[in-house]
């Protein structure tokens, strides 16, 4: 079986961008992709060498009344004719379609994909967005019964809070971590320090729940172009950031139905088929981007990857461990939290900057980095997508 | 706009809580499904539930979706009979629940039925919800 | 490279189907696939075997308020874990979640996997469909310029006409043979043969298209079961149509941006592909599934997968060249037209019936069928997704 | 309910027929875009279309999406800088258009500004429509 690597990555500014229709921030995500290939291969590889588009997007068509992406983003971006499809997984759209593109490439089918995720969510009404986000949970049970995206994961917090003692503090120095972290980030929609007075007197948006638990509404694209191990041999590519593991899992779509709603089984599926499938060591992680859609989103999933022990996220947390100097640095560049959650982005978006880290060139490069593990979430943990990149 | 099918198709669960009970494994089936969870059976009966159970976790929703007005509180409830289920919690005073870290994780309720929203043509929409014992 | 075979089919009824939710329509497709299944392996692979899920559903989003069909399906036909996604191209959804999960099981990531195409149409008011349906479209300068889908098609059908003479009759023939090829479909919306003159005296809709050159809006799924080479071969199973080829290409996304609008580049650029790098001879093909939304989408179709020239797609239809007992018979079991077409299960729906001739089970068995060929496409030749079964 | 900045980005656009020619290839470019669509130049500058332009085919509309009013003729249009538009075809009589088969196609048109449709909040928006010469 051939391997797979990323060769180029870009992405448009994230953020209210009233400006920028869908069709402009694929472009923008395009052309920077395009500008990077350029630079990563010298001027040999372009995007004449695109085989076929794998478009994530999560609502195009409740938010922006667009489907049908794949046509649209080819003939924006330049490449009117490739193959093109949209996957969705709610908010692992974009991992979802980079999973599709990879499997392609690795059936022989074609040597060079184009991944692009993207989301435009301010042409619609803010309430109408929440009617919109809630598409990713069951329709019957939770949004007919009122319940919104920030109260699936209230309730998680609640019960993570009464089960093993998590507290507001720890939830709040999550938020403080990645906004810390995205200072630099020229496409952060958020690039302020936040302190944990900040987070514990923001608005609550259900309890225990504030505003800066939660990441915001945000315009985005983001696209990453990748190669078989054939086409980068044969083009003599460097600099490339190896696909060592592709998984996923799903778990039942109401909340209410699930075995735990403070542990994720579709996560410990995934982790499992990473570790026992992929054989990764996941003593070998040396950074990661963990899906923080909200703050107690990150900490359980620290638990359910395993970085530590279910109920000592908080713990964990409050010693540091995701710092970048900690054990595992986590969202080294900002998060959902920081950079904003174009929601069929952030899955693209996540395995750029892993990239970077790869690379060498991440904003807030850390040293010594082999493998990062990038897990992007849909629902309330209900698909589940890892990714983890190395250096071969 | 939705149309008037969706809402009379869950009459049955939703106004009367009638599920279902596998003859196979015995699971109680709450919402209605055709297979079996548990054992994938399609041998199911209908089965009624008490519409009693114990708050499992609950949220105050303050900024609420269209046809809702916040505040009010959604709460996932362990029904006696085993199946959990999403829904409001009427009939307390929120502000003596909003001091209370712990919500209201653990208390007994009951059903009732009420107004849940009002739908994109301005028509009420009933439904469960439930009360403090 | 692994081959990849269809190795059980089933679908729901396709009707206006109110009783029926999003998820019964999936279970049903689901039991009657694995009912199937069970047929067809004598008892031997269940559910339990399934490794991973590709839904193809265009609209749930708008249409049902319901998105990651992914975990929704997997969950209620009692596959919860698995790997599931939902792709999307418009009416084309269907056919590239079939792709999708081709290429994954090539690939080697997974030995059998589960295709269910979806669409529940009638949860919200019909002219509320008509502004779903044109997502498929630009949205910008097409829907916000009041074009409808059957517009689109009116346009290209009035072009048609004046460039190559083709009649309202020939037009007409399309429906009444569908029709026809319908009668005996237990699954279909429409089981009433039709004359010309029902077709002419039928209400306009966008001239000169009238309602029975129109599919219908229709609820239903349609659901495979594929497996490699390696299972079918180990597992001794027989009946099995083969993949022979998967194609897809993509055009613009504006109607107005194409080269020309009586001629589909994306459908030719797929059929050179099946030809060139899937070295299909057409003259081998025996049976064909052609994408009928509305009468002259198939009139169009038929020339640009090369059955008659360019021009000559009305001759070629007076001919009698697509009834069953002409040169290409096309739409065998009735088409969009009369078994209605729940637009992301569509494409499942058109594999199931060829799979059908392949095997020797459709309710209009053609006799010597070796090769089939199923053409689904997404808008307005927007996508165009070719796959071809076999016999080996 | 679409937001205002939807209708306000394609301003220029839709009210003055402003777009874009290559400095590379010299195409005109019409919708917008970043990126020329012959040759991927992205040296564009703004070019202002006359608004002429011939009827490539057309249809009549009967059967109208939510906010527009049925019957109306919509067209396909090959301006006379060369590129195509969606556009409707105002100031004729829809039951003189409707007996001939060949619809309106080879007419001339030229630019109009008009009410296009109510949008999801009652407000009229306003756009390109066309009239025969
Ligand atoms: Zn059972
Ligand atoms: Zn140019």
């Amino acid at each position: 079986m051939t391997r797979v690597g990323i060769v180029a990555v870009g992405q448009s500014k994230f953020g209210e961008l009233w400006e920028h229709s869908l069709r402009d921030l694929a472009v923008d995500a395009g052309n920077a992709v395009f500008k990077d290939l350029d630079t990563q291969t010298k001027g040999n590889i372009t995007k004449k060498n695109i085989e076929g588009l794998f478009v994530g997007n999560m609502g195009a068509g409740s938010m922006a009344k667009q489907s049908h992406l794949g046509s649209l983003v080819s003939d924006y971006v330049g490449i009117t004719g490739v193959p093109a499809v949209r996957c969705e997984g709610a908010c692992s759209s974009g991992a979802l379609a980079f999973r599709h593109a990879f499997h392609t490439i690795k059936s022989g089918e074609m040597d060079v994909a184009m991944v692009l995720g993207i989301e435009k969510m301010t042409d619609i009404d803010s309430n109408h967005v929440l009617n919109a986000l809630m598409e990713a949970g069951d329709f019957e049970w939770e949004s007919l019964a009122g319940l919104t995206f920030t109260g699936l994961y209230a309730l998680m917090a609640r019960r993570h809070m009464k089960e093993f003692g998590t507290t507001r503090n720890q939830l709040s120095l999550i938020s403080v971590n990645n906004h810390k972290n995205g200072v630099k980030n020229p496409y952060a929609q958020f690039r302020g320090e936040i302190t944990i007075e900040d987070v514990e007197k923001s608005t609550l948006i259900a309890d225990p729940l504030r505003t800066l638990d939660c990441s915001p509404i945000t315009d985005g694209a983001a696209s990453v172009i990748i190669a078989s191990e054939e086409f980068i041999k044969k083009n003599k590519l460097d600099n490339v950031a190896w696909i060592l593991s592709s998984s996923a899992a799903t778990d039942r779509i109401g909340f209410f139905n699930r075995r735990s709603i403070v542990e994720l089984d579709a996560t410990k599926l995934a982790v499992k088929r990473v570790i026992e499938k992929d054989r990764v060591n996941m003593k070998n992680i040396g950074v990661t981007e963990v899906h923080d859609c909200f703050s107690i989103n990150e900490l359980v999933a620290l638990e359910d990857l395993g970085f530590c022990e279910k109920g000592k996220g908080g713990k964990f947390i409050e010693q540091g461990e995701i710092k970048l100097d900690g054990q595992i640095p986590t969202n080294t560049t900002g998060g959902l939290k920081s950079i904003g959650h174009p929601v069929g982005a952030t899955g693209v978006r996540q395995l750029i900057d892993i990239t970077k880290q790869i690379r060498g060139d991440s904003l807030n490069q850390l040293k010594n980095v082999n493998q990062g593990l990038a897990l992007n979430i849909g629902g309330i943990g209900t698909t589940s997508v890892i990714h983890v990149l190395g250096k071969d | 706009m939705l149309s008037v099918p969706v809402f009379w198709r869950m009459n049955k669960e939703k106004y009367k809580m009638i599920g279902k009970k596998c003859l196979d494994c015995g699971l109680v089936i709450f919402p209605n499904r055709k297979n079996c969870p548990s054992c994938d059976s399609q041998k199911l009966e209908e089965f009624g539930l008490s519409g009693k159970g114990k708050i499992y976790s609950d949220t105050i929703i303050r900024v609420a979706p269209d046809g809702f007005e916040a505040p009010y509180i959604t709460a996932l409830i362990k029904l006696e009979e085993g199946p959990m289920i999403v829904g409001e919690i009427t009939g307390v005073d929120i502000e003596d629940v909003e001091k209370n870290p712990q919500g209201l994780v653990d208390k007994e309720v009951s059903i009732t039925f009420r107004k849940i929203m009002l739908n994109e043509n301005g028509l009420r929409v009933y439904g469960l919800k439930f009360l403090l014992e």
